[in-house]
């Protein structure tokens, strides 16, 4: 039982208000309760990413203000409850995949056998000894999404994820999403493809 | 960009009824200037008549130092409250402050030769106003560098206000080793050891470079506005 | 934090592989072609080295900040709670561990090629160590401004040179004063002086220009 | 620790770290860097033959010899005088008991032999007029 699956008892609750961004879009609010999913659809250069990362707090918003919790978002402590997946997958293409678990494990001081577990759930854990690079771009998006297996963060910030996946990776972030939800998570998803039943943002 | 159009439009409503001026009496001052500093002003005891570069190197140096004051003061306006409007304040004053360097460098070598015998000398302040160009290279170089002029504004603003410790260093470098260059005529405590009859044309030369100043500084402020207005327009690539 | 730094820097001691070569070369170059005249050679080897140290380490950096950058590294650390100023010192120390320390070491068995007298190439060995926190420093920042654009290395030198001349000045005249035999203890300080403020300096531009790198 | 303390600790550092540096500069200063060497610091400190140096200091009175292209000439700092010698153009500000910086090597403990002779000019601007009238008033100090 990892520690990700412990479910969320705090109430939370992520609001988003008339936030804009230069020639992209202004005046955007929206709001995100627990055990709900966001999608933001829109066509490419529509703002997509540039959205994720400003709710993610990487791009100060020319006007506006995100409320995290009820508060105005005080910056370290918001980004210790997000977890952001973005287009470059924040993997060193160099390393050996044993490598970047010691960085990860450095990096968010998560127990390695945390990481290593994620990793069989994700199906990757056999290719150990090999050149990050030298795995498939599909491997390699699975390896960035372990993360959401061995970080225990309630709110998830996912650039496209279904990209580069093939159909077991789908269905594995399906359920990985569906029992986020259970347990009290929230996510917001960036993504091309109409997901039925989900309430959406079009850019 | 979205185009805050409230300040251009008072900066131009000022800038109609200055821009002239400072071009009459630029024209005034500067023909004054030349005429007392070249006939009416008696040649220095030392130097003879070597020293009327003197009219042309201070007042071109002062004028380099305040330009990249101003650049200074403008990077911050970029980087503390980014208001595009002193982006194009910025940008008009670089090469102004760059062209007044060059100025300040050439005459001083050139006054270098008749009155210590070399063009040039690694000299504590003669380095630190090298510096400076390079500064002024640098910013516009990183400024140009970038594809998004927001983001490369910001970045040059950076090297601007890193930049700006080399201001008290050109400034102290006089006083602080005993350079080869003579320390400071008129910012001296006993008052300025320049005879009046020397002082008065430089004053005036000085008030010539500032309005020349002020008036390539609306030019490069005005075209630049022009500029990101058809920018906006969207008929200017 | 720092550990991971270290640990990423491990993990890249390949690509050091070529600065060293650089490095090496460029020294063997510039003493093969000052020719045997030993004087020539003693006098013009301290600014020689000190500048080929600068140019190592100004085109190094940018290589190794621009492959963070593309794989999303930079996102990541903006992430982590920890203070960016924390990441800029850990990534200057792992530099000095892996970078600064082995090229000094280089020019110090490297300084017969330029008929250094002993207590010359330690003087040079001591003020390259003490310059060099700096220099990655400042090397950092140029990097990080000019993340997002073609230039390089060979931007990064342009605008940030003209910041890495005290250190350069300061250095030299300890060298120079070494070699006279005159004390050299006031330009010590200077050289000391200066590179801790350039460092300061370095590390706090740096965390205003690590977030502005990585906005795309 | 909570990133506020964190915060605090390294902009105090920071601060530290600024401190000592000013600190380091100021002590370099107490003893100025020098630009060049006056004679008597020549006459203290040891110097290598064939090392290049710059001293500066006043053109002494009536020590100007000048044969041909050959000039021979004292410096001084009201201390220690200095034989100089230079063959080449004299900078038309050099006259006597004006400041000069030359460039060159120490061939002997008190001969200098002179590559180039940088003249010094202090900061007053005055009309050849008002200087003659002040040296008949006896008011003008000729060397400082």
């Amino acid at each position: 039982m990892t520690s990700s699956d412990a479910t969320f008892m705090v109430w939370l609750m992520l609001d988003v208000r008339n936030i804009s961004l230069p020639s992209l879009f202004s005046d955007l609010s929206f709001s995100l309760a627990q055990r709900e999913m966001l999608l933001i659809r829109g066509t490419n250069g529509a703002g997509k990413s540039s959205l994720l990362r400003m709710v993610a707090g990487l791009i100060r918003p020319s006007s506006g203000t995100l409320f995290w919790e009820g508060q105005k978002i005080q910056l370290s402590a918001y980004q210790q409850s997000l977890l952001y997946s973005g287009h470059s997958l924040g993997l060193h293409p160099e390393a050996l995949l044993k490598d970047q678990v010691n960085l990860w494990h450095y990096h968010y001081r998560v127990e390695k056998k945390v990481i290593e577990a994620a990793l069989h759930i994700w199906g990757i854990a056999p290719f150990a000894n090999q050149k990050i690079q030298h795995l498939s771009q599909g491997q390699q998006k699975r390896l960035s999404l372990s993360r959401l297996h061995s970080l225990a963060r309630p709110l998830w910030i996912l650039d496209e994820p279904h990209s580069s996946l093939d159909a077991e990776g789908r269905k594995i972030l399906e359920d990985t999403l569906a029992r986020h939800l259970e347990r009290d998570g929230l996510a917001i998803l960036a993504s091309h493809e109409k997901q039925p039943g989900m309430r959406e943002i079009c850019l | 960009m979205k185009f805050t159009l409230a300040k251009p439009r008072y900066f131009f409503k000022i800038t109609n009824f200055l821009f002239p001026l400072a071009l009459v009496l630029g024209a005034l001052c500067f023909a004054a200037g030349l005429y007392s500093a070249l006939v009416t002003s008696p040649p220095d005891y030392q130097q003879g008549d070597a020293m009327r570069i003197m009219y042309i190197h201070v007042p071109a140096s002062w004028m380099a130092l305040f330009c990249y004051g101003a650049l200074a003061l403008f990077s911050l306006f970029v980087l503390v409250w980014r208001h595009p409007f002193a982006e194009i304040l910025a940008i008009s004053v670089a090469p102004i402050g760059a062209l007044f360097t060059v100025l300040s460098l050439v005459t001083g070598s050139l006054w270098g030769k008749p009155m210590w015998g070399t063009y040039w000398v690694w000299d504590a302040r003669l380095t630190s106003v090298l510096v400076l160009l390079f500064l002024y290279g640098g910013y516009w170089a990183l400024y140009k560098a970038y594809a998004h002029s927001a983001q490369g504004i910001r970045a040059a603003s950076l090297l601007a206000l890193i930049g700006v410790i080399n201001l008290p260093i050109i400034k102290g470098s006089v006083d602080w080793w005993n350079t080869l260059h003579q320390p400071a005529s008129i910012t001296k405590f006993g008052g300025p050891s320049i005879h009046p009859s020397m002082l008065l044309p430089l004053g005036l030369m000085t008030a010539a470079y500032g309005f020349y100043f002020l008036v390539l500084f609306i030019l490069r402020a005005r075209t630049e506005l022009n500029k990101r207005k058809l920018l906006v327009q969207g008929n200017l690539s | 934090m720092i550990s991971r730094e270290l640990y990423n820097a491990y993990l890249h001691k390949g690509s050091l592989l070529s600065t060293f070569a650089f490095f090496a070369l460029a020294l063997f170059c510039v003493s093969l072609t000052l020719g045997p005249n030993e004087t020539l050679l003693r006098q013009s080897a301290p600014g020689l080295i000190w500048i080929l140290a600068i140019l190592t380490i100004f085109f190094s950096t940018p290589l190794l900040l621009k492959r963070e950058a593309q794989c999303g590294l930079l996102d990541e650390i903006l992430l982590h709670p920890s203070l960016t100023s924390t990441y800029l010192l850990s990534k200057v120390m792992a530099e000095y561990l892996f970078i600064a320390l082995p090229l000094a070491l280089m020019s110090f068995f490297l300084s017969p090629l330029f008929a250094l007298s002993s207590v010359e190439t330690l003087s040079l060995l001591l003020t390259l160590l003490i310059g060099f926190p700096a220099l990655s420093a400042l090397g950092i920042l140029g990097s990080l401004l000019t993340l997002n654009t073609q230039g390089g290395g060979l931007l990064l030198s342009l605008i940030i040179l003209p910041l890495t001349l005290p250190l350069l000045i300061f250095g030299l005249s300890v060298m120079e004063m070494t070699r006279l035999g005159l004390d050299s203890f006031p330009s010590f300080c200077l050289l000391m002086g200066s590179s801790l403020f350039l460092l300061i300096l370095g590390v706090t531009a740096g965390c205003w220009a690590l977030p502005f790198a990585a906005e795309r | 620790m909570k990133p506020k303390h964190q915060r605090f600790l390294i902009i105090s550092l920071g601060l530290v770290g600024l401190g000592i540096a000013i600190f380091l500069v100021s002590i370099a200063f107490r003893d100025n860097l020098v630009f060049f060497y006056t004679p008597s610091d020549l006459s203290q400190k040891k110097i290598h033959p064939e090392q290049r140096l710059r001293v500066g200091g006043l053109v002494e009175k009536n020590s100007l010899k000048r044969e041909g292209q050959k000039v021979t000439f004292h410096i001084t700092d009201h201390a220690k005088i200095l034989k100089i010698n230079y063959t080449g153009l004299l900078p038309d500000l050099f006259r006597e008991g004006q400041g000069v910086v030359v460039e060159g090597h120490l061939s002997e403990p008190d001969l200098f032999q002179a590559e180039t002779v940088l003249a010094k000019h202090d900061e007053n601007y005055m009309p050849k007029e008002v200087a003659n009238k002040l040296k008949e008033k006896g008011l003008w100090r000729d060397d400082r």
